[in-house]
């Protein structure tokens, strides 16, 4: 179980968030536009990274905002949280 | 003869406290503060079970929880009945019963003893190689193998005892309460740390409590003297929190614990009752401290299983702790200087020491010098080669080592009487909480150890467990450790003088060498599973060479013991046979829990009433008092169906379909999702989440909604109404409104930020009741008279906020049943009185309260979907003949692009349409399939009825599917395909009652 | 040739003391160069080596293991089998393997204890019933034996189920497939493994795949912890690091890795002999020949390689076993595990070729896996071989996350009305 | 008149513990980001909406619950009656935010039921279902978190030292009720 870092909140248990998948794919403003297997690639390819992997998560059972979290998936060592919108923290 | 082996007094010991027990039905006494262990080896019962394998008779070996033999089952043929509870663990209270397991007919004589006769034949993964021939016959070997092989008997009854479960945050986590734990309890929560130190024993103190050897020395104190002083200040620190029998289960990452509090299984049944029986604690701790000791190792030579080999320790403890003699007639085996130790303690006690054989060719210290001034006899480089005794050991052979330590010098064998082999191999830490944490191991070729080497999260391991054994050591680098960890400049304990023999020596023989060829012999590694040196070898000869793959094979260290005594020397004989270094080869995996950890205080209060919430709408007082059926809707509780006397399901919902049609029926409708939707940009919002339309939708109208997935897939629908310019209310479906809710303020989050939007759930504000049937507007003129009610002012899909005795309330004018009808949602604490005025004024028209079943019914006659039950999250809304509600020139909504890519627009795909029977009394059954053709094989289906019904009003079935093409085949024939009978069918509209809309504005 | 197991082998070895037995495998240095190499030296990947070999002919192959053979999802599985799957291209894959795994033991002369205890889904509200029925009426169309059982028979076929209506979420009914089981997940690796060995199929233990190397659109070879192996075909059976190996070939998949647990019990004698599952109040229990009861947990909602898992998932899947079991109680959990499954949108598998020429992916099984093995293992061999889908497999294309012609097995979406 | 009815069957008390029902209590959700909705709530309402997370704000007649960034509970301290749901404050909000395109006011007075527990054992009681580490908090008077007790979402407010305000969805309530009883029977 993940002590996670509210970006709004401070520090609580995983219990009270989900996870959301992986960050920084930004839904395609002009879906029409793209061939079947663009649209694909938004809709269902993924990095699924082993190691350090940007990702969303939604702060469910407290204030529900979603951020973006940092996390080495290797280990489920948290790096850095950070809101939307924000740039990521250099790592 | 039963003999009294209680040797010595203890201050552990209550003799003023009797209690009496049974063992395999025969009364015992202990006293208060033994354990089973401790009373039945007073009581000079060794034989305690049989093995997993073998069937051998086995007795006690160790005084704690890495127990692999002596495990029983207690209160055998009841409901507080337990399996494999280890004798060393359990307390003993009044009425406590155990019994051996794994025997038949009884521990003294077990039919399946004729195992061990047989064994040549059961080496390490024998089933893998036989029970092939007849090929069908492996069920029936299999159902033999099953029963003999198990433990103990599962409970059959519903367990009584109740558990719970306590959150604790805490600064500083200590496990282990031996002299290091101590040491850092102090040391913390004198330091204004908030601290818990937990121990898996009913007293703290460790082994140092017992320790009484006179070269042993702090501050010129006996160090249990001293210890004792500390335990006692301990107790007086605030920020300091003592749990006993306390046994962490579990470390996981950031550093989250789960511990087993035990509080009620050492008390008199009469005690026990309504109490807690035992607590998970979740332990979430700033810093861990490990002092979780060290387990002594045995030694693995020819049949040294017997009832009466123990671990040295073990007979140290039972003498010094419990003043048990485990023997009358006691030789020590050993490869260190702790044997000496003991046995000087033994011999103190007037326990007799028969002799001590020692692998080492010499060692001199404190310990070896005053065992042989005692006058014991030591046996220098001497090995046990034998073990003889059935049900309890009587004899051993010895035979001098060579120097090599894999042979012997000589043929000599010298046969020695005892009734009690002690035996030590030398010291393991208890690493498992370590590495559980994830934690990286290093091998200490000195010993022989692994040692904690990389720490994963913030926590230290001191004492024993990090390989420290010697008390000078444990304090020294304990106080270090402990400065470093805790950030502090001092300790009380910097200044200690202690004493202690030095220049200790083991020496490490992983399998001792035999007489005999290595197949004649027993050397046992896993006793529980009665894995051998043999089984070991024969693994790595038959190339499995990975220690997991070994383990696997031989089932070395998976017993209930999870191998905490023979592990490692699996890895020393598998580096041994391998020629490499123990250190090469690794570890296996220790997983959680340490010690097996009960189901229910996994659980807690989870049970019965508490296993998921029940979610009850506003009226539901109102559905029980009038005799509603349930059904579960996710976590609420819906009315189903509320059957008159007698009547049953299908007599209920006949005649409450027939009474919603033709005069008024009424709904609880509370459990449908309500979001409240505000901000100026509301209405885009609304373009983009749903298929349709929204921009144009006037205010106080109400409009019908689809929502997809961005895979193109129905997720949700409901109905939307605009309250005001940037209001809006939105119902989503009962089981989706939290997912739909998250989902939404996910786009509004991370896509559309620029939105100005605000979503907030409003659910459990309203209770909804919806009246409809033809008089369902005369009794919404008698609820709320001065509302105009006439379709020009109030038409179908609007809505209209009204005052009901001076409580403010909205009506909305929508129908899921195709009749007239209003849903009035009002605030949640008026709902039951809503409900039963709207009965009231419903009674001259015979209102009709309705549940869910005549709901579903209702709709299906108008061919209205449920999401869920005719969708299935493959059907796109073209699929659900629903083009209509799909805009075209709206740019783009959530799942748009995906209804163009190339499957999706095939025309073939499964479309929903309607079907009647050609026998219109035969209702289909709803998840039936629906074929054209039923001679070949496999039969091709061409989709499946989702819903269906006897409509009462149509008098006749109807049903709903899904079938590919459907759409382009009305007035096909099609076959629904039962087990036994084909039943015939024809594919028409799905649409089957009013497909004008008349009734809607009756 | 090696010698075949059997009772009378058993009885001779004795004599010796065992000591004369075979190795069941041997531990090769990789060849320069192979005419396909899997990676992935678990029970898929074994099985695929061994069909290459016996149907294909194809014997100058490998098999490269990064750890242990059968040390992943392999030895980490609840070992249920079962083929009731409810779309046609499922039920055929499944059903294939069920009918492989129905011979397996003596088709490789090890036992891997197949035992066909029967499988029964519990049905705990309204929707599950249609469902369970949807899916039994499909089953028994597609040849595949399933039959709906009322409450009352769920309770006669095991006994130790609380059918009680007044529980949470009550027992409504279930289905039950008789052919469905257990095996014993170590032996089908090991036994895979001997066979393919047999025949002369390498298997490279402690060899992990650093790269992948491609020629344009063609595979040239894989870089490896023991050197590079060149070979024209490579199929990676990597369950659960699957996107990583994808990665080295300069792909993306559609598929998320996500922590898997169970655990098990401390043995007892028989107390329930078949396997029992529910979706409702997520828990599946079966009890294994040694006797400890297996219990499989959920998958948690993150990404993760850490095979490990969060607690409230193990807690969550024993508060629905005693639910479901209450005198399961005062039993103790022995060992509890993670493993990492990769799963696909549609809960269905990958076994594809890619649009590099001469990698094939087997991949996306998700936490359901262990039955299909020697299914699996057959079509990806067919698949390898012939450059080509068996029709079994030509519908777990990777072409349909784009086309939308998806298997959608996560059935009906959440209840709602 | 129509009967007010709550889901709440009655109040207990044990030795170190009183649950209590509050009501009724109207409750509103106001949302807003910019600065204009803060000074013009601020204007409305004379008191100051917590910007700080986890805190809370209290005048005379009204306190206001941070529950995130632009999120907030605003309760009235005092109950009112069971004979109307119609508010001034709630009204005026409209008037002054919804209607000048501020922000949101939503009516969630049903949509919570509030438990006042109080007592030496608050966190004792709260410690056997609720993963948040109330050692903080237990000491900073005003606190407001939102968690989770017994897999059910709830928010808790202190109010005084021991003396909590609980909010929970009215569905669940009965449901929390029974086990917040269950489990102070064995504290």
């Amino acid at each position: 179980m993940f002590l996670i870092t509210c970006p709004f909140c401070g520090e609580r248990e995983q219990s009270e968030f989900k996870a959301g998948g992986e960050a920084h794919i930004e839904r395609p403003k002009q879906p029409t536009e793209l061939s079947d297997d663009e649209w694909a690639e938004y809709l269902f390819m993924r990095k699924n990274i082993k190691g350090v992997q940007f990702e969303r998560w939604n702060h469910a059972h407290g204030c529900r905002k979603w951020f973006n979290m940092i996390r080495d998936t290797s280990n489920d060592t948290i790096k850095a949280v950070y809101k939307m919108g924000e740039k990521p923290p250099v790592k | 003869m039963l003999k009294n082996l209680r040797v010595t007094t203890s201050k552990y010991i209550d003799k003023t406290s009797r209690v009496s027990f049974k063992f395999n039905g025969k009364a015992y006494f202990g006293y208060k503060g033994d354990t089973l262990a401790s009373a039945l080896l007073a009581n000079d019962v060794h034989l305690v079970g049989r093995s997993f394998k073998y069937h051998r008779p086995r007795g006690i070996m160790t005084s704690g929880s890495e127990e692999p033999n002596a495990i029983v089952q207690v209160n055998n043929n009841t409901a507080l009945t337990e399996p494999n509870v280890r004798a060393t663990e359990l307390e003993i209270y009044h009425g406590l019963e155990a019994t051996s397991q794994n025997c038949w007919p009884s521990v003294n004589f077990d039919i399946g003893g004729i195992n061990n006769f047989l064994s040549p034949l059961l080496p390490a993964g024998f089933y893998y190689k036989t029970f092939m021939w007849p090929a069908n016959f492996w069920e029936k070997y299999e159902y033999v193998i099953r029963h003999s092989a198990g433990l103990g008997k599962s409970p059959t009854e519903p367990d009584p005892d109740i558990y719970d479960h306590k959150y604790i945050h805490c600064d500083v986590l200590v496990i282990g309460a031996g002299i290091s734990g101590i040491m850092a309890a102090k040391t913390a929560a004198k330091n204004n740390l908030k601290t818990l130190l937990l121990d898996e024993k009913n007293e703290i103190g460790g082994s140092t409590i017992f320790q009484n050897s006179k070269h042993v020395k702090i501050n010129d104190q006996n160090s249990s003297t001293w210890l004792e002083n500390e335990i006692k200040e301990l107790r007086n620190i605030e920020n300091l929190e003592i749990k006993t029998r306390t046994s962490v289960a579990a470390y996981h990452g950031y550093n989250y614990l789960l511990a087993r509090e035990n509080l009620t299984d050492h008390l008199p049944k009469n005690e026990k009752n309504k109490k807690i029986r035992q607590r998970l604690l979740k332990i979430r701790a700033k810093k861990v401290i490990v002092a979780t000791g060290s387990l002594e190792r045995p030694l693995v030579f020819n049949n040294n299983d017997r009832p009466g080999i123990m671990l040295s320790s073990a007979v140290k403890k039972y003498a010094d702790y419990y003043g048990v003699a485990t023997g009358q007639k006691n030789i020590f085996f050993t490869n260190n200087d702790t044997a000496y130790e003991s046995a000087i303690s033994l011999n103190k006690k007037g326990i007799k020491v028969e002799a001590i054989i020692d692998i080492r060719e010499q060692s001199n210290t404190a310990f070896t010098k005053e065992a042989e001034d005692l006058g014991i006899k030591v046996y220098r480089s001497y090995t046990v080669v034998n073990t003889e005794g059935y049900k309890k050991i009587n004899k051993i052979t010895i035979m001098e080592l060579s120097s090599n330590g894999q042979s012997f010098a000589n043929q000599e064998k010298i046969e020695l009487d005892c009734d009690c082999l002690a035996i030590t191999g030398g010291w393991t830490p208890a690493v498992h909480l370590f590495t559980q944490s994830g934690g990286k191991l290093k091998f200490r070729e000195k010993d022989q150890v692994f040692i904690p080497d990389l720490y994963p999260s913030d926590q230290i391991s001191i004492g024993s467990s990090n390989g420290d054994f010697e008390l000078d050591d444990i304090i020294k680098n304990s106080t270090k450790s402990l400065k470093e960890f805790l950030n502090i400049k001092e300790t009380e304990f910097d200044n200690l003088e202690i004493n202690c023999p030095k220049d200790k020596e083991i020496r490490n023989i992983w399998l001792l060498p035999s007489d005999k060829v290595l197949g004649k012999t027993k050397p046992f590694v896993d006793y529980q599973n009665d894995a051998t040196a043999k089984d070991i070898k024969l693994a790595l000869r038959e190339g499995f060479k990975s220690i997991e793959h070994v383990k696997r094979y031989t089932t070395t260290g998976m017993g209930t013991d999870q191998g905490k005594l023979g592990n490692m020397h699996a890895l020393g004989i598998i580096a041994d046979t391998a020629g490499i270094k123990v250190g090469e080869l690794g570890t296996t995996t220790f997983r959680p829990p340490y010690t097996p950890l009960t189901f229910g205080t996994m659980v807690g209060r989870n049970v019965g009433e508490y296993f998921d919430a029940f979610r009850r709408t506003p009226m539901n007082d109102w559905h029980i008092e009038n005799k509603a059926e349930f059904e579960n809707v996710g976590q609420w509780k819906r009315a189903w169906y509320y059957p008159k006397k007698d009547e049953t399901m299908h007599d209920a919902v006949q005649r409450e379909s027939k009474a919603a049609r033709y005069s008024a029926g009424i709904l609880d409708a509370s459990t449908l999702g309500k979001i409240d939707i505000q901000g100026t940009d509301s209405s885009e919002f609304l373009n983009r989440v749903y298929t349709n339309a929204w921009s144009k939708l006037a205010i106080g109208k109400c409009r019908y909604g689809l929502m997809l997935n961005e895979d193109g897939m129905v997720y949700d629908d409901g109905v939307t109404t605009r309250l005001d310019e940037n209001h809006y209310i939105m119902t989503t479906t009962t089981g989706g409104a939290a997912n739909v809710l998250s989902k939404l303020e996910d786009y509004l989050q991370t896509e559309w930020p620029e939105l100005d939007v605000y979503l907030s759930s409003v659910t459990d504000h309203y209770a909804t009741a919806s009246v409809c049937g033809p008089n369902s507007k005369k009794i919404l003129n008698k609820i709320i008279p001065d509302l105009d009610l006439s379709d020009e002012s109030f038409p179908h899909m609007s809505f209209k906020n009204a005052k009901i005795d001076n409580i403010k309330c909205r009506v909305m004018r929508i129908s899921f049943t195709g009749e007239h009808s209003y849903e009035i949602n009002v605030q949640a604490n008026f709902g039951k009185s809503i409900w039963e005025k709207c009965m009231d004024a419903g009674q001259e028209f015979k209102i009709t309260p309705y549940g869910t079943e005549t709901m579903h019914l209702l709709r299906a006659e108008k061919g209205f979907i449920i999401v869920g039950q005719d969708t299935d999250g493959t059907m796109t809304p073209i699929d659900l003949q629903m083009d209509w509600i799909v805009s075209k020139k709206k740019y783009d909504f959530i799942g748009k692009r995906s209804l163009y890519r190339s499957d999706t627009m095939k025309e073939d795909r499964k479309q929903l349409v309607g079907l009647i029977t050609d026998n219109p009394s035969e209702v289909l059954e709803e998840g039936a399939q629906i074929v054209a053709n039923t001679n070949a094989t496999p039969v091709a289906m061409l989709g499946h009825v989702t819903s269906s019904y006897y409509s009462p009003n149509l008098n006749k079935s109807i049903a709903l599917a899904v079938v590919r093409g459907g759409k382009n085949m009305m007035g096909q024939k099609l076959i629904i395909a039962m087990e036994n009978k084909n039943i015939n069918v024809t594919i028409v509209d799905p649409v089957f009652f009013d497909k004008e809309n008349v009734r809607l504005n009756a | 040739m090696k010698n075949r197991y059997s009772i009378f082998s058993l009885i001779k070895n004795a004599f010796s003391y065992h000591e004369n037995w075979q190795k069941a495998w041997k531990d090769p240095t990789p060849k320069k160069e192979y005419d396909a190499v899997i990676i992935g030296g678990g029970g898929h990947g074994l099985a695929t080596a061994y069909y290459l070999a016996k149907k294909h002919n194809m014997t100058n192959i490998a098999v490269v293991e990064k750890g242990w053979i059968g040390g992943g999802n392999t030895g980490r599985n609840t070992t249920i089998i079962r083929s009731n799957y409810l779309w046609d291209a499922s039920a055929g894959l499944y059903d294939h393997a069920l009918k492989l795994w129905e011979g397996l033991s003596q088709e490789i002369n090890y036992n891997v204890m197949f035992s066909q205890r029967g499988v029964m889904n519990l049905a705990h509200n309204l929707q599950d019933i249609r469902d369970l029925k949807r899916r039994t009426h499909a089953n028994r169309l597609n040849g595949i034996d399933a039959v709906y059982l009322s409450t009352e028979e769920v309770k006669k076929f095991c006994p130790i189920i609380n059918t009680s209506p007044n529980i949470r979420y009550p027992v409504l009914g279930g289905t039950l497939q008789r052919r469905a089981g257990t095996a014993r997940h170590d032996a089908v690796a090991w036994g895979y493994a001997r066979g393919a060995d047999e025949m002369g199929v390498d298997i490279i233990q402690n060899c992990e795949v650093k790269g992948i190397k491609r020629n344009g659109d063609e595979v040239e070879g894989i870089e490896t912890t023991k050197g590079f192996i060149k070979t024209k075909k490579v199929g990676v059976v990597a369950a659960g690091h699957s996107s990583v190996l994808a990665n080295m070939a300069g792909l993306r998949l559609p598929l998320e890795s996500k922590p898997l647990q169970a655990l098990v019990s401390e043995p007892v004698k028989p107390i329930i002999d078949t396997v029992v599952m529910s979706n409702a109040v997520h828990a599946y229990v079966s009890q294994s020949d040694k006797g400890e009861l297996v219990i499989g947990a959920g998958t948690d909602d993150y990404i993760s390689y850490s095979q490990k898992g969060s607690h409230d998932i193990v807690e969550g899947t024993l508060n629905a076993i005693l639910e479901l079991y209450p005198i399961f109680s005062r039993m103790r959990m022995l060992r509890q595990w993670g493993g990492i499954v990769d799963i696909c949108p549609d809960a269905s598998p990958i076994i594809s070729k890619t649009n590099v020429k001469g990698l094939y992916f087997n991949c996306g099984w998700g936490t359901g896996g262990f039955k299909a093995t020697p299914g699996s293992g057959d079509l990806f061999a067919h698949t390898i071989a012939n450059d080509e889908p068996h029709k079994l497999n030509a519908a777990f294309n990777l072409n349909r996350f784009i086309s939308g012609d998806l298997v959608d097995e996560h059935g009906a979406a959440a209840v709602a009305h | 008149m129509l009967n007010y009815k709550t889901s709440i069957k009655g109040d207990v008390t044990y030795s170190d513990l009183e649950i209590k029902e509050i009501k009724p209590i109207m409750k509103l959700i106001i949302r807003g980001k910019t600065k204009d909705f803060i000074t013009a709530i601020g204007k409305n309402l004379n008191m100051i909406l917590p910007i700080e997370a986890n805190t809370s704000t209290a005048g005379e007649a009204l306190t206001a619950l941070w529950l995130s960034p632009d999120e907030w509970m605003l309760i009235l301290n005092k109950t009112i009656s069971e004979e109307t749901n119609t508010y001034e404050v709630e009204d005026n909000l409209i008037k002054d935010i919804s209607k000048t395109k501020l922000g949101a006011i939503t009516d969630v007075s049903d949509q919570f039921v509030m438990l006042n527990i109080k007592g030496s054992k608050v966190f004792d009681l709260f410690a056997t279902g609720s993963p948040f580490n109330f050692n903080e908090f237990k000491n900073k008077k005003g606190s407001v978190i939102q968690t989770i007790l017994s897999h059910i979402d709830v928010i808790i407010h202190l109010t005084e030292i021991n003396n909590v305000n609980l909010f929970v969805r009215r569905s669940f309530s009965e449901h929390l009720h029974s086990w917040l009883n269950d489990s102070a029977s064995r504290l």
